[in-house]
């Protein structure tokens, strides 16, 4: 699949402002994301990172200041996984919430496989381990042809290869014209220009 | 790969819902027990004598269906509040209103249709003539519509708060009433031989307004409670 | 017209503009008040049935009424704030919800205290009373709801939603208590005898039922002053005001 | 003024308890309701100022903006 390159961004933000209990989170936030960009948003425990994703997602729409413009709904993974522990990783997926497209079994049981999912496909989800629902969550991205993503911490309890691997699909996703913002406190290993946002105490915006 | 179409995602929400309240079969038997223990708890109260019991029947029957229908819709969305499957949903090209629909009415199959059908023999245990049986079984088919789509409301906009149980009934009681007015008039009625339809078809009027309306109000309140 | 609503949204312009209009307002209901209730305590003629009782009529009438236009005024404004974002109208909202729920017990108080002198009973189920319990049933819920949230802008959104599910709810609520009661009422006893209501009861009640809107203005305005200082604490005008007031 | 005499006023055959009290509960519940937000806003301009005073005039360090 690709996405067509030229056209509006994505995702744009202009004076994005937050405060939380008295504290400015960030203030005067402006960023563009465009097709084929990544951007990776760094900053410390509790600067405001999945306040921001959250923003931008469209989840929060209100307490902050600034305006918001999405081309499309994100692909949003966040925190939690939205993985049904009484399901199977296929039906996971073939019912997930997002309600974004009709997946033939034998693509879903191929993005499965993908994430290291093989074999797992109809085991109930409580039987596998933190880091596997993870991965059940994570398989969305070899499915979906949605062209913006917006991941906060993609990485949390996945090994080394998975987050090699993890990588390697968001510089493939990049390439075909997609978009990729992703929170991390790794260093992102990828061999594409990383665009990024500071977010929280000496941040300059 | 296109997004599938409104109605096919709602076929998929509902049945996803299904198969998760058929996999944990307590949830669907609890408020059925609820019933039962509750109705036990009457005639302990009340006195066995069975005319009592039949004079006080049709509303007893009808405020524990309600209040089973009120203590199970605090779960509603509370574990797809917490696993991020509603923050999913919102970010779905879907439209929420048919979303909202599709949980009261997965919670309207799992609670209410099924204390519609085993009334009969909770009414029979509480000496309610059997001729006012079929009229109990209808207006709880028709009423517990109603008491899934407010139950959901109240759901809604608790579902985020820690300590939201006490607070839904507070919420949601006093908008239960037209229901339970009408839902036991019309068991009465069928205890004295009026005819039932007009009750019925204004708790039918009342569901289709709940149909129309309640699904907005509850697509509001997730909005809130995922943004609080 | 647009200028006015955005001045209406505009805290420090509402903080002012409320503050003097309080300040002849203020005097004005209070005076109302004691006029309202002085002229129907002392110098009306007793009704020919009820007596003497009959004179809690003028607090328990407007108190009703406005309870009940309260609810409303809360709606609207909860319409206004989640449509329009009016920041101004959330705290309205919020402000109504405890006056409307004080204005509805004292209604079913004093409605508790007429019944006894004059029928014989502290509470009956009629369908007026029991449908003013609903309503002060949906202003602690409202209230309840707006506590329970640690975020007060959710908060006030949450109530918004809830106030206007209530609104459509009333009138249901309202018929179906009323069609309720009369299913049940035993015939003898009638309580509706304000058909013929004699005009120098008359004139006192409608001074009441005025001086009980300008109270609820009154109130809902000393409300949102309080709720704007808190929520705009942080702003320059606050920190102006407070500097300049001094020691006051 | 109907009654004769302030006895009068206050027994008014026998009402006179319930309307007086009646009227009693309503004054309050209208003071309550005047008081507390009055109350609350003096609450809150009290903490402001002393706010204030606090980040502006402390012996020790010179005045931030304020």
């Amino acid at each position: 699949m690709s996405f067509d390159a030229a056209g509006t961004p994505l995702l744009a933000a202009e004076n994005l402002s937050l405060t939380r209990g008295g504290r400015d989170l960030f203030s005067g936030l402006s960023l563009q994301v465009a097709r084929g960009q990544l951007w990776q948003v760094e900053g410390e425990n509790g600067a405001g990172k999945t306040s921001l994703l959250r923003i931008l997602a469209g989840l929060s729409r209100f307490g902050y200041e600034g305006a918001v413009t999405r081309a499309v709904n994100p692909l949003y993974l966040g925190h939690h996984s939205a993985v049904k522990a009484l399901l199977s990783p296929r039906e996971n997926i073939a019912w997930h919430p997002s309600g974004e497209a009709d997946y033939a079994q034998a693509d879903i049981d191929d993005a499965l496989a993908r994430v290291g999912l093989y074999g797992y496909e109809s085991l109930p989800c409580h039987s596998l381990s933190a880091g596997q629902q993870r991965r059940v969550n994570l398989a969305r991205l070899y499915l979906s042809n949605n062209p913006l993503w917006i991941l906060d911490e993609p990485f949390t309890a996945i090994d080394h290869a998975g987050v090699a691997a993890l990588q390697a699909r968001f510089v493939e996703h990049v390439a075909e014209g997609g978009a990729v913002l992703v929170t991390s406190h790794q260093v992102l290993e990828v061999d594409c220009e990383v665009h990024r946002v500071v977010v929280g105490a000496g941040a300059a915006a | 790969m296109n997004a599938p179409g409104t109605a096919g995602f709602f076929l998929r929400l509902l049945r996803r819902q299904l198969v998760l309240a058929l996999r944990r079969p307590i949830e669907i038997i609890n408020p059925l027990l609820f019933f039962a223990i509750v109705m036990a708890l009457f005639p302990l109260g009340l006195g066995p004598a069975p005319d009592t019991l039949a004079a006080f029947a049709p509303g007893v029957l009808w405020i524990i269906a309600l209040l089973a229908c009120l203590l199970t819709s605090e779960s509603v969305f509370r574990g797809d509040f917490e696993d991020g499957s509603l923050e999913q949903l919102l970010l779905s090209p879907q439209p929420l209103y048919f979303s909202a629909l599709t949980y009261s009415t997965a919670h309207w199959l799992t609670t209410g249709l099924l204390l519609a059908l085993v009334s009969p023999v909770f009414a029979l245990m509480l000496n309610l003539p059997a001729s006012a049986i079929p009229a109990l079984a209808a207006s709880l088919f028709l009423g517990t519509g109603i008491l899934s789509l407010i139950g959901c409301i109240g759901a809604a906009l608790t579902v985020g708060l820690k300590r939201g149980g006490m607070l839904i009934s507070l919420l949601v009681l006093p908008l239960y009433v037209p229901v339970l007015i009408f839902g036991s008039a019309a068991v009465r009625g069928a205890v004295e031989g009026i005819p039932v339809a007009p009750y019925l078809a204004i708790l039918g009027a009342m569901l289709s307004l709940g149909i129309a309306l309640a699904p907005l109000a509850v697509a509001a309140g997730l909005r809130i409670s995922l943004d609080a | 017209m647009w200028s006015f609503f955005h001045k209406l949204g505009s805290p420090p312009w509402l903080y002012a503009i409320s503050g003097s209009i309080l300040r002849w307002l203020l005097p004005i209901t209070l005076l109302a008040l004691f006029v309202g209730a002085a002229w129907g305590l002392l110098f009306t003629a007793p009704d020919f049935r009820q007596g003497n009782s009959y004179r809690i009529i003028y607090i328990h009438v407007p108190t009703s009424v406005v309870s009940l236009a309260a609810y409303y005024i809360m709606a609207i404004a909860g319409a206004i704030s989640l449509i329009w974002r009016m920041k101004m109208a959330d705290v309205a909202m919020r402000a109504t919800a405890p006056i409307g729920a004080a204005l509805t017990f004292t209604a079913l108080l004093t409605g508790g205290i007429w019944g006894e002198p004059t029928w014989g009973t502290w509470w009956v189920w009629d369908g007026r009373t029991t449908s003013m319990l609903v309503l002060l049933f949906l202003y602690l819920g409202v209230v309840a709801l707006y506590e329970a949230y640690d975020n007060k802008e959710a908060a006030s959104k949450a109530c918004a939603v809830l106030s206007l599910v209530g609104t459509v709810n009333i009138p249901i609520i309202y018929k179906s208590v009323d069609w309720w009661y009369s299913l049940h009422q035993p015939a003898s006893i009638k309580f509706t005898g304000e058909s013929a209501i004699d005009s120098s009861m008359l004139y006192p009640l409608l001074l009441m039922i005025c001086a009980f809107y300008a109270l609820f203005t009154c109130c809902l305005l000393m409300n949102m002053r309080a709720e704007i200082l808190q929520r705009e604490s942080r702003t320059g005008w606050v920190r102006k005001l407070v500097a300049s007031k001094g020691d006051s | 003024m109907y009654f004769d005499s302030l006895q009068a006023a206050l027994y008014m055959d026998g009402h006179g308890a319930f309307v007086w009290a009646a009227y009693a509960i309503t004054f309050i519940v209208i003071g309550l309701l005047l008081l507390t937000p009055e109350r609350r806003r003096r609450r809150i301009l009290r903490e402001l100022e002393g706010e204030a005073r606090r980040a502006t005039g402390a012996p020790q360090s010179p005045a931030e903006g304020a």
